[in-house]
């Protein structure tokens, strides 16, 4: 991929065919909100195989994507379904050793990720000191001592991941990509640095000239994404604050048919295998009158 | 003001937790906090006016009203002063100590304050039982943070001698073992479905302070697979003030939400 | 100090207070931009002595500073007044061996604010390796080998400033800082987070309300900082975009009379000793009108 | 388009090094750097419209129309995509080689394309001559990036065999010695009032390109303290096409803000 200032705009199809097998991807989300899961249906549906996914908290759609076979290893903080509970795919395929895990804390996670956004081979934190947490994965995290003091440090390898997929407020053709409010959240923030390729999904694509009317919305500039799709309510379940929120009918229904694998195939042969597009998907929630329901935030 | 008569376990632990609270602290949530959450804004809206919190460790100084949405949800952050960033600024506040407090649960907790909500069993690798991780956990641990500890499941299950997998250091191996490392601070009180403990400053093995209403010792004892440090006499946790329940049911949580968090405990809320 | 959730605002003369002889102060500032220089000139009339001045780039402020006897040490990258050349004083006390000069690569001394931010006894990065520089201070920067790769980085030692001093665009009582737009340079992101205390000088101060009906644009907490300085056009004759662009006349006679050390007397007897008050340097400058003109961008 | 018969030095260094960018190039610019501002500027108006330019690292794609300010000032920003963040996103980029272009010039530039501009003398700390200070050079000689260097003094008291300081890292010592620090790309191209300069593919030793009109080889080398590496011929530094020039004084830097860089030079332009 370059770095051109040229039209990265595509399908749904396209952006996910970025994606290969085996490939370790970041992937935006935080519990309820801010997670590219219109990008997730898609690699799912696409058939993925063998991904590392690098996430800080993960969520519905890793539990989906783990139940649908696309996963190999998961490097997260947590893997929950927030105040619905359990991810029980996560669970089951964890209990039966069917998944690598490599659990951080969320500043080791950060720090190896920010080494890899800054090009440097490691970075420190002190997160972690004293903890069973370290001791999982000495290949990528090690106590050091400082060179001027000789306290302890945890050392953090360099984690570059292959693709980060985000999902965001707008953009451009040439995919400037613009948050309101601006970046909260650390994966929305050191993802895309850290990431050899960036793929995001916006609510709205707007013109070359709104984005420099507001250069202080933008939070990853063009030369640094590789394709861009416009896909509106394209984080939903979760929500985009302050755009929509979370649908808490959806979280609480996959919470609940997620118990057993049957429940979860009868989900994704609903929600995923059985909807091709965006479109459909929309339309399946009920078209623009439910989906503007979605935007009430008490 | 004078005590209610009438509480459930919940408001209980809820009403203790933010007496615990001080204008003094900074305080941010983490995932699942509805006990926390609910203990702050009731703390900020009696004796501790001054306490920042950082909902969602996002919201600062946030206005939320009341315990609208899940404790990291946007809903949470309303009439904040600033969004905080996380990459940077959150995780430097958080590094450097400024912000100081933060509250944690988990599935097993040691008799050091040790905490453990990544798996269940003597492999990691081949846990028994595979929980959601360690989140926040295990950073604030080692980070110098005054710990407060909730828990809504008071079992031999959950408060075990030796945890599984240490995620989160509490007071480590007890004594000085903390401080040997270089941590400041560590675990100061966990408040449970039965009691409030905190730990006995040399030891730093976990204490009974006090039971609630109905509870005995002895039962505390029983349900504790470790050795609690007991007291000659053991008190009756105080009882929540009217105004503090009152305030808590109409203003701070009136949905409720806080019950979210007895799902699994034996006592029923 | 405190951070508590209390009334900051005060006086120009009591906001120096906090700032002793002796201590390190992070002065923002980068060439004829955003530089707290109400803040130095009442440090110049207080008579500080002592200070070792943290900056990225030092410029006019940092000169007068120098001149006025104020300074004993210096860490920095690049010292001069931008296209107007040369920091006189700085290189007449620097010649004369009459200052410690710890000059740094960018990265270096960011990386060594961002571990004292941190909170942690080191942080590292790449630049400079090769370089004469890292040679200047071995107490601070040291290459030492990444243990996972064993590739060469240089680790360099937190430096927690006592005091910062900044400017901004306005903030509420409780120092609330606000940036339009948000903090772009590295001493606005940086300093405040790494220093023991914090003072900030804003051209505006706003209603609570305000505050929380903008909060994207806050970039300091109020729990961050210690006092608070009303004082318009604070940063002059710097400019705060977009607010006011530098003043062009007083850069170009500070840079013709600076020449001389009795010109930079001259100088700074008109423009600081011999103006009590923000108050009256304002007048001086020719009153509202004359400030009104500064407010051109083109 | 044809070339023009009346140009000035100022303005033949800027086309030069104009011509020298191309669509792919990904630029940030210093403090008090007219000259490739002016040819970052050109090159996008003329054959690299895809180049791209932050404007003093600041300004992601800025479009200020002219040379309005200087080279670090906001309103160089005007109409950019976004507002860069310095300290980390500016930074990452920087480091990991994302923003790969680099202009730098110097009090002190030696035969391998080391540059110095903190102090002149044999003792750092008791310098005969105390220079502003290396600025950004020291990052970006070892990070990794494409340097064109320039100069409007070219004498053997700039361009010296050996630097009293090296703050931004060139080719070292020649040959291999960079790549075996493990520090990718290097000086690419060195421009004067005198003529134009690369460095030699193995030695890495400074080696003349072409002259500028009116300029010797023979006097190129007597102005320069070291051997240069001297083609059997040396061909004059081709004049600025017209279209070229009609831009730079009309339309990119009409308030010639360039000249400002001539401050010191024995060049009049």
């Amino acid at each position: 991929m370059t770095a051109k200032k040229e039209d990265k705009l595509v399908s749904l199809q396209q952006a996910a065919a970025l994606v290969r097998d085996g490939d370790t991807i970041a992937m935006q989300g935080m519990g309820t909100q801010m997670s590219p899961l219109a990008l997730v249906r898609e690699l799912i549906r696409a058939g993925k195989r063998d991904l590392q996914v690098a996430m800080v908290v993960g969520g519905i759609g890793l539990d989906w994507m783990i139940a649908a076979g696309c996963v190999r290893k998961v490097m997260a903080i947590i893997i929950n379904l927030d105040e619905f509970g359990m991810a029980n795919n996560f669970r089951r395929a964890a209990e039966a050793q069917q998944l690598e895990i490599e659990e951080y804390t969320e500043h080791t996670i950060l720090t190896r990720l920010g080494a890899g956004a800054m090009g440097l081979p490691f970075g420190v934190t002190r997160s972690g000191l004293g903890s069973d947490i370290l001791g999982l994965h000495p290949d990528t995290t090690k106590v050091i001592q400082c060179p001027f003091t000789g306290k302890p440090v945890v050392a953090c390898r360099a984690l570059e991941p292959d693709v980060a997929i985000l999902h965001a407020h707008r953009a451009d053709r040439y995919g400037n990509i613009q948050f309101f409010p601006k970046p909260i959240w650390t994966d929305v923030d050191v993802f895309p640095r850290a990431a050899k390729k960036v793929i995001v999904s916006v609510e709205e694509i707007v013109e070359n000239e709104e984005i420099r009317r507001t250069p202080e919305r933008t939070g990853i500039p063009y030369f640094k994404v590789d394709a861009l799709v416009h896909l509106p309510y394209g984080a939903h379940p979760c929500s985009l604050f302050p755009r929509y929120n979370f649908d808490r009918a959806v979280f609480q229904r996959y919470a609940d048919e997620s118990r057993t694998p049957e429940g979860t195939k009868a989900f994704l042969d609903e929600f995923v295998h059985g909807l091709k597009t965006h479109d459909e998907y929309l339309a399946k929630l009920g078209g623009p009158a439910a989906l503007k329901n979605l935007e009430k935030w008490d | 003001m004078g005590t209610a008569k009438e509480y459930t376990i919940d408001e209980l632990m809820v009403c203790t937790l933010a007496k615990a609270f001080t204008s003094e602290d900074i305080i941010l949530n983490g995932t699942v906090s509805f006990i926390p959450v609910s203990a702050v804004l009731l703390a900020r809206a009696t004796h501790a006016p001054g306490l920042t919190w950082v909902a969602g460790a996002v919201g600062v100084d946030a206005q939320p009203g009341a315990v609208i949405g899940n404790t990291l949800d946007p809903t949470m952050w309303k009439n904040c002063v600033m969004y905080l960033p996380q990459y940077e600024d959150m995780w430097s506040y958080v590094h450097r100590g400024t912000l100081e407090t933060f509250c944690i649960r988990g599935a097993q907790i040691d008799q050091y304050g040790n905490i453990n909500n990544s798996i269940i069993g003597s492999d990691y690798h081949k846990p028994k039982v595979r929980l959601p991780g360690s989140a926040g956990m295990g950073d604030m641990g080692s980070l110098d943070k005054r710990i407060f500890i909730w828990s809504t499941t008071h079992n031999p299950r959950t408060f075990v001698k030796k945890v599984d997998f240490r995620a989160c250091v509490g007071w480590l191996d007890g004594g000085d073992s903390r401080a040997k490392l270089g941590l400041r601070n560590g675990p100061q009180l966990v408040i449970t479905d039965l009691c409030v403990m905190d730990f006995e400053p040399d030891s730093k093995r976990m204490r009974l302070v006090s039971v609630h209403r109905g509870v005995t010792a002895k039962q505390v004892q029983e349900q504790t697979a470790f050795e609690l440090v007991m007291p000659a006499s053991v008190p009756e946790t105080p009882a929540p003030d009217r105004e503090y329940l009152r305030l808590l049911r109409d203003v701070v949580d009136p949905k409720a939400m806080r019950k979210i968090e007895f799902r699994g405990s034996a006592t029923k809320v």
